[in-house]
């Protein structure tokens, strides 16, 4: 089994943006609509004691999708190797799915009327390329990888990363992008 | 979340249709007052017909629908295909009433149609249930949906059962049945605040505060509960008093409610006027209940949109 | 022709429409001839471009992918120092160059200045228009009255064949970039140090300590990050010093929250620390500084010709403690008057006159005394045990603690003194040229980064103006910036308005908006009108090229091909390397590069260039490294090693002696040069004019410190604005407040505020964060809105930029022309709302607004 | 019916590119006096009722005859403005570029100039190099139309029916998926934009004249 999946490494992140901006060229996503956004968690704390990190946020590809269960027309499917996807010819644009993703990443594109969110580049993953925010990523914050190989790099560094290893809020879902956090407090 | 317009006018005329249904198929399996199941009938073929294109303006892609068996566990392909066949049953119900043919077909019918009255607006409320969306995520909501939709269906007879002027024994029942509806929907709604109250993953986007002291306050006093559960209460109980004679007729109000009841005894010269409220009452008291669901409807963590 | 189901009564209706038009355009007439017969084009397929990014001076190397000459993406290119990485800017490129907001053919003015009446001509018609002005001007006013400006976008080269060629017309300078860049202070260290190291040659891979002040991460060259975060992993300290909370800050191993403005009173404090705690490196002090040099009562250094009638002025007198007797050093000679003087560091010391000098270093040690860290906590806001946390970390590590800037601490009155002493820091730490420290960057062949560095002899106009700078200089007397012989922004938009010392009379602008990003925009629009004639050159019609006479259409610098060499701000690999940079596609309708526009205009100006084109320069500039710019074109970059304390072995001077390129040829810790410019011989605090302690009664009106200038994400100074990609992730001006601040005011995040100086107000959109201190306002800077109209004061650069509402009439640094471009303001709620105008459909950019402090 | 005749044919299809050029023209550069003094002799108006030729054709007429001595400046500046971007208009000129019209970002070189080059291709034509403009430049795209016209012309001279055809076919394909996809909505911009009664008047005739052969290669009958 494969299970590809990112890893940001958010101590290295500098919220600079490149790569939501990436994103947009590579996937030619209509302007207003985001696959990928940076969001900046705090600063918290008083002036001048504060403490602050940036989170970078796609699609969780979740282990057990809702958006795939709700999707009345399977327009919305998890591949074999993990990637959450929706297929642009069978969505009708009900946005169940949008309801269904406890997270808000994915977004209905008015002019085309159907979901778009992130694909975790699955065209340059199939010509074993990695995304396009990772490839560029100033920070090399992000690792992409198959989970289920344990030799590859976002296994190492899940194991490496211990207690230090976030997901998102659980509920039921199963998240699968992980963030690593260990210069500052975990708050998402 | 946002207020989904198209999606709310769906589920209420949806319910407004399977309720009214509900009361038709009533009166035509216990054989009584045959002259509203006409108005009644296509009254509710609107209703579905009304929510029906409102999903279909929902859509982006309403073309490529015939995609919607793809996934058949989805709350989505139930609901559009409960509210199909009720559509169907509904349509062929009235083509026979209209004809005044097959009595026993019709009555088979009225009975499938009885049978899905609570089960359409409870897969519309069931699509809902999503662990994403703390405050949805509960069977409450569609019952609560269900509840909506006898009362929708019980005023909206209740206009055309006045409309035929009515004998004293079928008002006793109309009167009955809307007001055991609407002290369903106030119990089910009740029952929802206190799950969204202990709901997990709390909230000040989709916290009980909000509605009782916050932003929602004025939409959940007003018109969920003074105009949506009051208001229909007061009028069906006026109703059961028989028909006021005139201003002096003296009902003691509670001053709560002093100001409407006041202006619908002055203004409730006969049940006509009492029915009309009583629908927008309901009508108000749905809608506000769904606007309410929508707004409290925040995901877990919203990071994109 | 079944398919053509016409009737006679159509075809009559045609034929009386088209009979005129086809006697005057009959088949075959030139029209048509727009579509060539030709051999069939085969469809081309992607090709993939190797270059480098230049959306701002970062040059990342990049990969343009290219199909039919449209650029469809640009990638990050591996392999390189900047590894594969880019900045959101890079993806901007597509769209800036396929923009159709693009200017494509030189146009003339026809209406009034800022009308917006645009005729097109032919470049041809433009040279007739420019070359007989110009030429009258210089004759009949002299070549003085010539301003050129050059700012910092689309490259160095551009920059320096503009400084050739109008140097050599007579010019001396203008607005320039040189009083609101780098290059100021460059020019300090050139005269302190023989060459920069403050802003390029910090050696992170190796360093210990990183003391990192007033940048954040995003002003350009991101994989800097990269370097200091593997500095970190290895162990390394970051010290970020900055007023804000800036994302270095917010990766800092220690912060120091400045008072904005007051930062030199930190490095002086070190400077004391070093001293009293005996803590500086004493060989390299002695042996490599003019610290043991005796100093005279005037303030100048001893010289043999000041004890000896007729004695050499090139002879520096020291105490030798081994003889016990003065020695002196030859910088002439570049050698001791005995090869085992021991020359005393501190002390003063009797010449056989009797007359006692103290050395150099004894005043830099008597003039930094009362800098202790509890003073510099009054004046700096920061607590004293940080300032000594800091210090701790930067002299414990030393050798091999670093030092890193941006370009904000050059905003100041007194930048001279700040780059002064934060060079007087570097030495006596031990850190210059060192393992980790601050490496110096040669302008010998050794360094790639010297590439451009040897230029052609000046001719003998420039040598004339040069010799009577006094004369011609639009600040006479002042600012001798490096690129900029006689004047900056400030001076030359004064003299406009006042005629003195002299009207300046044509004006040539190229990669420049000097009312975004000079002080008091609406004096420099002033000033711009009096022009008799003005050329701008640029991609899109800017606030600047809408006062202009003549519009000259540039080409993108992903249009073009040039050397793209190591210049700001980085470490070893990406200061040692310099890379190709070439087309993606041609230039579109008649743009040009805006090398060859200035090798054409020398030409047509009789201006000797010394090189006839571009190629011809590179392939001298790439001789020392033996290769020609085709193979470096295929080979795609050149870098070179790292090696260490040069001033060992003579790489630092031109003529291979050890020791430093400067006029001592040692470290000159006390300069003579900035005591010449209005300076004193070594580094004095001054407090800036408009600030809490200077002025603490404007408090009552004006009571939060202003200031701008922090970096963005998505623009580089005033570009991009017309980058739907670039407006999605950075939408509004921002002003950020601090929320206790804000609710003072009533403010609320989101909301459009006004933020007023003395010298008038401009509107900005709320950012309520911590990241800022209760005291300060940051505006961000250089706003103009491109589709704002022209009549709307000048696509709205007055409105939301904070460089209009600072005055020009204020102190600027005597030696390089800087000065503070913030002060006290106050704010308050804009109830009239965002301008007018500009692009926002908020639904949709309200979710683009990035919070604090995300945007720096 | 009233079958047109070879030659009737002949004439119409170079008629039509004659109308084609001047209108291409028009919008490659700024007007000169030459082409104003010729212009004065066309007459846009016989028999034909399309609101918008003639009202094009009434501000035209007055346009020319209003004139000052200014008028090619004026109509220069005009040009700058609304073609080149260079005015007040700066932001929301109506760029000449198909591609600016239909891609959601209003870019150049967008898919539309990629496929104008692949039909110009299959042609066997490329653009001449000294109009250095995409390939979907209105300018170039209305020459484009104009040499299918003469090649048309040139078929039906030879008796190639079925050349002529194919001909025909092309040129309806490219007005449909081309110029009618965008110039409508140009010439609104530039209506909306001019700032002289000349360049309004020629969207009008342009967007007028586009409708018109629509119709009329399209077999339809509306043009009465």
């Amino acid at each position: 089994m494969t299970r590809k999946i990112m890893i940001v490494d958010l101590d290295r992140c500098i919220g600079c943006h490149s790569c939501a901006v990436a994103c947009k060229q590579e996937n030619g996503i209509s302007l207003g609509v985001f696959y990928n956004k940076v969001r900046t968690v705090g600063p918290f704390g008083n002036y001048p004691d504060l403490e602050l990190y940036y989170l970078p946020v796609i699609c969780q590809h979740c282990n057990k999708p809702e958006c795939v269960n709700v999707c009345p027309t399977a327009a919305s499917y998890k591949r074999q190797d993990g990637i959450v996807l929706v297929d642009h010819n069978k969505c009708i644009g009900c946005q169940y799915c949008i309801m269904a993703c406890p997270y808000g990443v994915r977004t209905y594109d008015k002019a085309k009327g159907v979901i778009e969110k992130c694909t975790l580049c699955a065209h340059r993953v199939e010509v074993n390329e990695v995304p396009a925010c990772v490839s560029i990523c100033p920070g090399k914050a992000r690792i992409f990888g198959d989970l289920d190989d344990p030799n590859s790099e976002v296994s190492k560094a899940v194991r490496e990363a211990g207690s230090f290893l976030h997901r998102f809020a659980d509920v039921g879902n199963e998240p699968g992008v992980g963030y690593i956090l260990k210069s500052r407090k975990w708050r998402s | 979340m946002e207020i989904q317009w198209t999606l709310l006018i769906f589920s209420l005329f949806v319910s407004l249709g399977m309720g009214s249904f509900a009361i038709v198929a009533i009166t035509e399996l216990r054989g009584i007052m045959p002259g509203i199941r006409l108005p009644g009938a296509i009254t509710s073929l609107a209703a579905l017909g009304i929510g029906s294109a409102a999903s279909y303006f929902h859509l982006g892609h309403p073309e490529k629908i015939f995609h919607i068996l793809g996934n058949i566990r989805s709350g989505i392909a139930q609901e559009l295909i409960v509210t199909s066949i009720a559509s169907a049953v509904i349509f062929v119900y009235t083509v026979l009433l209209w004809k005044d043919s097959a009595p026993d077909v019709r009555r088979k019918l009225a009975l499938v149609g009885l049978i899905l009255s609570p089960v359409v607006p409870f897969a519309t409320g069931r699509i809902y249930v999503l662990a994403a969306r703390p405050a949805w995520d509960t069977w409450l909501l569609p019952l609560m949906y269900v509840a909506s939709a006898a009362v929708l269906g019980a005023f909206t007879m209740y206009l055309w059962i006045m409309l035929r002027e009515p004998d004293q024994k079928t008002l006793a029942t109309v009167n009955k049945a809307a007001l055991l509806g609407q002290v369903a929907f106030t119990v089910t709604i009740a029952a929802y605040l206190i799950y969204v109250a202990m709901a997990p993953h709390p909230h000040s986007s989709r916290s009980v505060a909000r509605l009782l002291t916050g932003d929602l306050a004025l939409l959940f006093w007003g018109a969920v509960v003074l105009i949506g559960q009051l208001g229909p209460l007061f009028l069906t109980w006026r109703n059961m008093q028989g028909p006021p004679t005139s201003l002096q007729a003296g009902v003691p109000v509670s001053p709560a409610s002093g100001g409407i009841s006041g202006a619908v005894a002055a203004t409730a010269e006969n049940r006509l006027i009492l029915a009309i409220m009583g629908l927008l009452c309901a009508l108000v008291g749905s809608t506000a209940i769904r606007m309410i669901v929508y707004l409290i409807g925040s995901s877990v963590q919203s990071y994109i949109y | 022709m079944n398919n053509l189901n016409l009737t006679r009564r159509q075809f009559l209706k045609v034929a009386a429409v088209a009979g005129s038009a086809a006697s005057l355009f009959p088949l075959g007439n030139e029209v048509l001839k727009g579509l060539a017969t030709a051999a069939p084009a085969q469809p081309s397929d992607m090709k993939v471009i190797q270059s480098a990014c230049r959306q701002c001076y970062g040059r990342c190397t990049i990969n343009g992918f290219v199909k039919d000459g449209r650029v469809l993406k640009v990638e990050g290119k591996p392999g390189t120092f900047s590894e594969g990485t880019v900045c959101s800017r890079a993806f901007s490129i597509p769209q800036i160059m396929h923009s159709p907001l693009r200017i494509k053919y030189p146009m003339k003015r026809v209406g009034a200045r800022g009308e917006g009446k645009w005729q097109r001509i032919t470049w041809e018609e433009a040279w007739d228009i420019i070359i007989p002005k110009m030429k009258e001007v210089q004759e009949k006013y002299g070549g003085h009255t010539i301003v050129f400006n050059n700012g910092t976008g689309r490259d160095q080269l551009i920059l320096m064949t503009m400084q050739k060629c109008f140097y050599e017309m007579g010019s001396t300078g203008g607005f320039g970039v040189g009083n609101v860049c780098k290059i100021a202070n460059d020019d300090v260290q050139r005269r302190i140090v023989g060459n920069p190291c403050q802003f390029t040659g910090w050696d992170g891979p190796k360093t210990k300590t990183i003391l990192m002040m007033g940048r954040a991460l995003y002003s350009w060259g991101y994989y800097d990050w990269l370097t200091i975060k593997r500095a970190q992993e290895r162990g390394a300290k970051l010290i970020v010093v900055d007023p804000r909370y800036t994302v270095a800050a917010s990766k800092a191993d220690l912060w120091l929250p400045v008072r904005q403005g007051s930062d030199l009173a930190l490095i002086l404090t070190f400077i004391n620390m070093l001293i009293t705690e005996n803590r500086y490196d004493k060989t390299f002090v002695a042996q490599w500084t003019n610290a043991p040099f005796l100093v005279k009562e005037d303030g100048f250094l001893l010289r043999q010709s000041d004890l000896v009638p007729g004695g050499s002025t090139d002879q520096f007198i020291v105490w030798d403690e081994t003889s016990n007797s003065i020695q002196h050093w030859d910088a002439k000679a570049m050698a001791w008057s005995s090869s085992d003087a021991q020359p005393a560091l501190l002390g003063t010391h009797a010449v056989p006159s009797g007359k006692q000098y103290r050395t150099a270093f004894q005043a830099l040690a008597d003039s930094v005394k009362m800098w202790t860290p509890e003073k510099a906590a009054e004046v700096t806001w920061v607590p004293a045990e940080k300032i000594r946390e800091a210090a701790r970390l930067y002299i414990d590590n030393s050798p091999g603690a670093c030092f890193m800037r941006g370009q904000k601490i050059e905003f100041s009155n007194h930048s001279s003194s700040k780059s002064h002493a934060i060079a007087i820091m570097m030495a006596l730490a031990g850190n210059l040229d060192a393992e980790g420290g601050n490496l110096v960057r040669p302008d010998t062949p050794h360094s790639v980064s010297a590439v451009f560095q040897a230029l052609p002899p000046h001719g003998k106009i420039r040598k004339e103006t040069i010799a009577n700078i006094k004369k011609y200089s639009l600040c006479p007397g002042q600012a001798k910036i490096s690129g900029e012989i006689g004047g900056f922004a400030a001076a030359t938009t004064r003299a406009l308005i006042t005629e003195k010392p002299f009207l300046p009379r044509v004006y040539w602008g190229q990669t420049t908006e000097p009312m975004a990003g000079s002080l008091d925009s609406r004096q420099v629009c002033e000033a711009l009108k009096k022009f008799e004639l003005t050329v701008n050159v640029d991609l899109f019609m800017t606030p600047t090229g809408e006062l202009s006479d003549i519009i000259l259409p540039a080409a993108h610098p992903n249009e073009v091909d040039r050397i793209e060499y190591p210049q700001s701000g980085h470490s070893w690999p990406a200061a040692n390397t310099c890379s190709i940079r070439q087309p993606f596609v041609p230039p579109p309708g008649e743009c040009r590069d805006d090398v060859d526009i200035i090798f054409d205009l020398a030409k047509r100006m009789n201006v000797d260039m010394g090189w006839k084109d571009k190629y011809h320069w590179f392939e001298f500039a790439l001789a020392p490294s033996k290769i020609t710019f085709e193979e470096l074109r295929k080979k795609g970059h050149l870098t070179r090693p790292v090696t260490y304390r040069r001033y060992q072995t003579g790489k630092l001077r031109r003529d291979n002696k050890p020791g430093f390129q400067t006029s001592s040829g040692k470290v000159n810790l006390y300069s003579e040069d900035l005591k010449k410019d209005g300076w004193g011989p070594l580094p004095a605090y001054i407090e800036e004019p408009f600030s809490p302690l200077s002025n603490p009664e404007m408090l009552k009106d004006y009571p939060y410190i202003f200031f701008t200038g922090g970096r963005s994400h998505a623009y580089f100074h005033s570009e991009y604005r017309m980058s739907p990609f670039m407006r999605e992730i950075h939408p509004f001006p921002t002003v950020e407040i601090n929320p206790k601040t804000a609710e003072k005011h009533g403010i609320n995040d989101g909301d459009w505020v006004y933020i007023e100086t003395q010298h008038g107000r401009c509107k900005q959109r709320a950012c309520l964060t911590t990241a800022i201190a209760p005291h300060s306002i940051h505006c961000d800077h250089d706003w103009w809105f491109p589709e704002k109209p022209v009549t709307d004061d000048l696509h709205g650069i007055f409105e939301c930029n904070p460089n209009a509402i600072v005055s020009n009439d204020r102190v600027h640094d005597p030696a390089v022309g800087t000065s503070n471009y913030g002060g006290l303001c106050k704010i308050y709620k804009a109830e009239d709302g965002p301008p007018n105008g500009i692009y926002m459909t908020a639904q949709q950019l309200e979710a683009f607004m990035p919070k604090a402090p995300g945007r720096e | 019916m009233n079958e047109l005749n070879t030659l009737e044919l002949e004439q119409l299809f170079s008629f039509r590119g004659a109308i084609y050029q001047l209108l291409s023209r028009f919008y490659r550069r700024e007007m000169d006096q030459e082409l104003l003094n010729q212009l004065h002799q066309l007459e846009f108006e016989a028999d034909i009722t399309l609101p918008e030729i003639l009202e094009g054709n009434r501000l035209l007429k007055i346009f020319l005859a209003q004139m000052g001595e200014n008028a090619l400046t004026d109509l220069a500046v005009d040009y700058a403005k609304i073609f080149l971007g260079a005015g007040p208009t700066c932001g929301e000129g109506a760029y000449p570029y198909e591609s600016v019209y239909t891609s959601p970002d209003r870019l150049l070189m967008q898919n539309a100039r990629d496929q104008a080059v692949a039909i110009y291709r299959s042609e066997d034509i490329r653009l001449e190099d000294s109009f250095n403009e995409p390939e979907d430049h209105i300018a170039i795209e209305l020459t484009f139309m104009a040499y299918l016209c003469q090649k048309t012309s040139e078929a039906i001279r030879r008796n190639d029916e079925a050349a002529a055809n194919s001909c025909l076919l092309k040129q309806r394909q490219f007005l449909q998926d081309h110029l009618l996809s965008w110039v409508p909505n140009f010439c609104a911009d530039v209506q909306r934009i001019a700032a002289t009664d000349f360049y309004k008047a020629i969207a009008m005739i342009t967007y007028g004249f586009l409708i018109m052969d629509r119709d009329m290669t399209l077999g339809k009958h509306s043009t009465t």
